[in-house]
């Protein structure tokens, strides 16, 4: 138990130091760039100095550094403290192109993986459709070989960014008359055509995050498939050897917290300062326990994964953990902020995180943000599926088990 | 004993929920949410046919002359249905009057109000989360000015009922001016609040105000919470249904017993919430002694209920439940009316706890 | 709405008065007799009087009362008031009887009613066995026609008052090659043979209230069974149209809380009087919200049942939300009682309803026993199913439509 | 940047772990719950064997010379296997006269700790759960008069550690006299506790006692923690195996999402208290600002989680669960002892609310 980076990491900080304070914010002719401009060639010094794009071959445009989490994270600490642009994330960075370095052909690694890196061209991640929620194998968009090219037909739904995509990576049941997991493969769709629309969802918060997109006759090459016909399920699952670096994100499980408190400082209940309220206070202090535990439980986490280490099922609950917590906080700012409950909200992320002091409205918007917790990638009953099944053991479900 | 409602409430209920589910269907109560206004006066007219603006007003003064059990009744079907429009603080309103005002002024507002002509609203809330008699702070003199936060529709409302210091109540007539109001964002699109600002305004005292203030806000956490089980009862409907129909690994959902466990777990929650809210509103009819603890008791009972289900509702429903189109969010955000009109529940929990000697 | 009585039942009340006024407690000479024939004599009263054993038919020891629950819940207040004994409770009582009234052969109903609702003789209901806990129907315990006898072999479980009883009503498999429930038959069996043996399960809480019951050739004549060979899953549930005198026991679902607020009102929490403490104030409050929404739910179902109307799915609720509560009174009650949670345990009811001032170890017990309530009588889990599939019309479980 | 135990520690878990296996399985705990002492002399023996009677003494004093963490670890394997018997108070009694005792009473007592040749024990306790340094009361002045609460194992203790007004310790042979004990009939079978009378007991006094009261009830909630998460996580596995074995309906119980989301529901709250219990326990080893708070919250956390876990294990073995026969009961009282001893997890929440400035 060594909670310090130790010796060797220090010296690679201050490597870290010396070349961002050299080279961002950038100064001189550069200051007067357009903004994507500046952020591009610091992104290419960022790659030669082998801080970004650390998994990825320098062939593909990274800077194919061995992998070091501990690295990565002093790399996140410096980068975050000079506000300095990090990796993009996003399902192309985080999804696809670990998808293509596994089981992508050569042409299609040299095309799309550099560019994405850069954040030159950007993906959205084809995977939902309206029917198929849990139950993803049961996709129904359809792709039929027409000569050289795929033509696509279908939904597609909770898509994020589609509306800015250039390329979407999508799972498509090419092989009608194989059983549900075999019969779809894994498309790069161009979004830019005809054949693709792409409809906001407005959510309930008010706000625009999700997508459907429609297929109506959509083309790609025949070629732009990743894995062969019909292996698209274990395309799409391919392990992903990427590096985590956002992994060890110190106080990352407690950052709801100090905005909690400070809500209770400020508010009141029956006539005496919140903070004051021994209930407030149990109930602050209980879910600090939580989080807590979550908190150690990523550091845990994140260790193994630098000793290369399987930390076991642990690594099954963070969702779920995180999903739960994050209504316990949302709950306790509602009973917090008094009348201000009738309002519509405010501009708080709707993942549920207000990670600093808000106004009241933002924690309306964090009330029902936190349901998106329990719902998205993979709802909170599936999440208790696999942490039952694969964590502890028990069998399949029944009805589970008829549907595969 | 009977611990039940009677044949004619039956009747009655059976009426609004026919009226509801003609005149205005989800659909509808959805064009209004998002319309500017929140009010639709053909809709607010058909309430008015059937005399429901007068409900608990005197049968001598053009009510129906029922009690708050009915329009209790009336509110949990209006809460099933989401109804839009300005029904609960119009009854606030009638019952104010009604409680506290001179003979002149039950002539004069009471007829109105039953039959419609004159929409009552009532303003009770001050900064900081102050709703009870006992925080009110506007000193009525003759005049009022001064502000008053979250007002049932009261940029529409011809007769408001101002809260005033030392627990009173005031009438102001919007038309007389010297009423500024500003809306206000509320999340629940179905009832829309504005905040007023009192400049000069003319002002009648209630004459009964100080007595009839706890009442009305009594009976304003009875019909709270009789709307929060209605709307909570439609929760339940509305994810047993999409149990019933969204299918995933080749059946409904429902056939989880994930999913099985957690609507039962609603429903145990949900259905006794209908028997204490008859039970609130009968105490207020019949047994002053229990009326003011029970109301506070049954607000924040059944508006945490309510809350509580609209989220499992969202849940149940997966991603399309966080969606603007999805009629679940109507709900939700009714519940967060109902939930902190007049004060959360934590605020009438200690209430309650006050009231017995704890 | 009206919860006075109406002036017929006060009448009627009046009458019971008078009654009790006369016959409880017992005077002079019946005064010195052993209590046992006290109670014997007046109950025997009770019945002339029409007041006990009311949906009893005269022929079999009952006073033949048209069903009146609103006449039987003042013979309940009446009755406790004056000290004086009820109805017996119990499994003999309340199942045995009303299945051998709707069920059983007349010389059945001749020779065991009457001394069953006089208390002469006593019943242990033997439904449950080890392996066959939520899913009743899969029994194992055989019975085998031998000549005039049936010859039983196997163990029963969770039997209450087995140790008393004298005779058992019990489900034994009798048709082996017919599926689950078709193979059932409902015997009566003497408990005062060599083939029985009783053993004491001792719970958690250190009492004994349940019994495993172990038949080795145990015996019972031919005609000791109700309704025909293989009926017996459906006698066992036959419709009880018993009157359910009980039923409206008003102030039943809130009779915890005095001793809850008792027990806060002598507790200290962080220094200062628990009673005084906002978030006691506020679990309070929140749990006789929970109480009272069971209460009146109760006596909507208790006017149901006067009015010969269904009450609906409410009826299939009250025992989930008992337990429940019960959990939550408990758990407050641990809150309370500070470092006596580390006693082991007093006398309190093991079902977790003390209902007066008690000792702090007294919630220990209480602590203990809520849980049987989740437990006994049909898991939480099979009731959620029940309020499921029977009160939403949810379809049957996958896996438990395979087991049937 | 490491948050993981070291290879050492594993094998000294390892080494506990078979140890509690070999010489101690739930049969063997089982008889010695139900026996009069709640101690075995030979299961003692074998501990001090291996040297975990000194686990946290320095190797000066013939002890191993490891740290709290070290010692939390201990903890948690003994708790995953109820092991009964004295540990817990002897070791905080040895840290109480490493960190609180003068050269000549670490030198008299912490190697006749750590070798066994004397089995040691704390007092806190005083009447109204009155636990904490700043609430005792008992005056140390050469000699002790007064009572003492929930002593573990006093009546055969042979050092008893006793806490004082103003915060202070004091070393109380119970050989010397004066000393009557009492025994609690507690839940914890594993765990005996006796009522301590001091009737002029002679006393020494820990000269930096006040300085180590506050440490030494930090490091006894660490371990308490550490203990109830090896006793969740036994409780987990325990429901876990039943799922697995208990047959309804010709499956599995497994099998049934209802159970299986409750299993699951208590593996996330289970697992992650490790790695709270290991950070709180390196806090007090290495972040002295961090310590006090830490172990306030982590006890709190980790006792409360356990207690409910040990709940829903009895719930999910249904009937047999609720028996004495079945071993979830002796779970479940060590839950009632961990979350009770040194003051409930409200007591420490409150703790922490204050030491955050809140």
């Amino acid at each position: 138990m060594d909670l310090s980076y130790g010796e060797e990491y220090e010296e690679f900080r201050r490597e870290v130091q010396a070349f961002l304070a050299e080279s961002w914010p950038p100064r001189g002719d550069e200051a007067q760039l357009p903004q994507n401009e500046q952020i591009d060639r610091f992104r290419e010094r960022g790659v030669e100095a082998g801080y970004l794009s650390r998994s990825i071959p320098r062939k593909y445009g990274g800077s194919e550094q061995e992998a070091d989490s501990s690295k990565a994270a002093v790399i996140g600490e410096e980068f975050r403290r000079a506000g300095a642009p990090m990796d993009l994330l996003g399902g192309g960075v985080s999804l696809l192109v670990p998808t293509l370095l596994e089981r992508g052909e050569e042409w299609q690694k040299e095309k799309f993986i550099k560019p994405t890196i850069r954040g030159h061209i950007r993906w959205c991640q084809g995977y939902s459709e309206p029917g198929s929620g849990s139950d993803l194998a049961s996709l129904q968009t359809k792709g039929e070989l027409v000569g050289d090219e795929w033509l696509i037909n279908g939904q597609k739904i909770w898509t994020t960014g589609a509306q800015f995509a250039d390329y979407c990576f999508c799972l498509v049941r090419t092989e009608p008359e194989q059983p549900k997991h075999a019969g779809i493969s894994y498309l790069l769709i161009d979004m830019h055509q005809p054949g693709v629309e792409v409809r906001p969802l407005k959510q309930m918060t008010g706000n625009s995050g999700f997508n459907e997109v429609f297929f109506t006759d959509a083309r790609t090459p025949r070629d732009w498939i990743v894995g062969k016909r019909g292996e698209g399920w274990l395309v799409s699952r391919t392990t992903l050897k990427h590096e985590r670096s956002g992994l060890i994100n110190v106080g990352q499980a407690t950052s709801q917290l100090p905005a909690l408190v400070d809500l209770a400082r400020r508010s009141t209940r029956n006539g005496r300062p919140a903070i004051e309220d021994p209930e407030i206070r149990q109930k602050l202090a209980e879910v600090e326990g939580f989080m807590l535990a979550n908190e150690y439980s990523l550091r845990y986490r994140a260790t193994k994964d630098i000793k290369g280490q399987d930390p076991g099922r642990i690594q099954l609950m963070a969702k779920l953990i995180r999903s739960d917590i994050g209504q316990e906080v949302a709950k306790l700012g509602m009973e917090l902020i008094g009348d201000d409950g009738l309002l519509a909200g405010g501009a708080a992320s709707e993942m549920g995180r207000p990670d600093g002091p808000q106004d009241n409205g933002a924690w309306v918007t964090t009330y029902m943000g936190s349901l998106a917790g329990a719902i998205a990638a993979g709802s909170s009953n599936i999440q208790r599926n696999i942490i039952g099944e694969r964590g502890l053991g028990l069998p399949r479900d029944a009805a589970a088990q008829r549907g595969k | 004993m009977e611990f039940d409602i009677s044949e004619e409430q039956e009747l009655l209920q059976g009426m609004v929920r026919q009226l509801v589910e003609n005149e205005c269907p989800l659909a509808r109560v959805r064009e209004i949410f998002e319309g500017d206004s929140g009010h639709d006066p053909e809709l607010w007219k058909s309430l008015i046919e059937v005399g429901l603006a007068g409900t608990a007003i005197p049968e001598e003064f053009g009510g129906a002359g029922l009690e708050l059990l009915d329009l209790a009744l009336v509110s949990e079907t209006l809460g099933n249905g989401a109804l839009p429009g300005p029904f609960f603080g119009h009854s606030l309103a009638g019952l104010a009057v009604l409680l506290g005002g001179s003979d002149e002024q039950k002539k004069t507002w009471l007829p109105r109000l039953a039959m419609g002509d004159a929409i009552g609203s009532v303003a009770f809330a001050e900064e900081g989360s102050s709703w009870q008699p006992e925080e009110w702070t506007l000193q009525a003199n003759g005049t009022l000015s001064g502000a008053k936060k979250h007002v049932p529709y009261g940029s529409i409302a011809d007769l408001i009922v101002v809260g005033t210091a030392d627990g009173g109540l005031a009438l102001v007539e919007r038309s007389g001016g010297g009423v500024e109001t500003e809306p206000v964002d509320g999340a629940d699109r179905t009832r829309r609040l504005d905040d007023l600002i009192f400049d000069g305004a003319h002002c009648e005292i209630l004459p009964d105000g100080q007595r009839a203030s706890g009442r009305v806000r009594d009976a304003g956490l009875i019909l709270l919470a009789a709307d929060a089980y209605g709307g909570a009862a439609r929760c339940l409907e509305m994810a047993v249904d999409y149990a019933n129909t969204r299918q995933q690994f080749g059946v409904t959902i429902g056939h989880f017993q994930g999913i099985k466990h957690q609507l039962a777990n609603m429903a145990i929650r949900v259905d006794p919430v209908r028997f204490l809210c008859w039970y609130a509103a009968h105490a207020f009819d019949k047994i002053p002694d229990e009326s003011e603890r029970t109301a506070a008791l049954t607000k924040a009972h059944a508006t945490s209920v309510f809350m509580q289900t609209a989220r499992d509702t969202v849940e149940a429903h997966g991603g399309i439940g966080f969606t603007w189109e999805c009629d679940v969010q109507i709900l939700f955000k009714r519940a967060m009316f109902d939930r902190a009109f007049l004060g959360a529940p934590a605020v009438h929990r200690e209430r309650a706890a006050v009231l017995a000697g704890w």
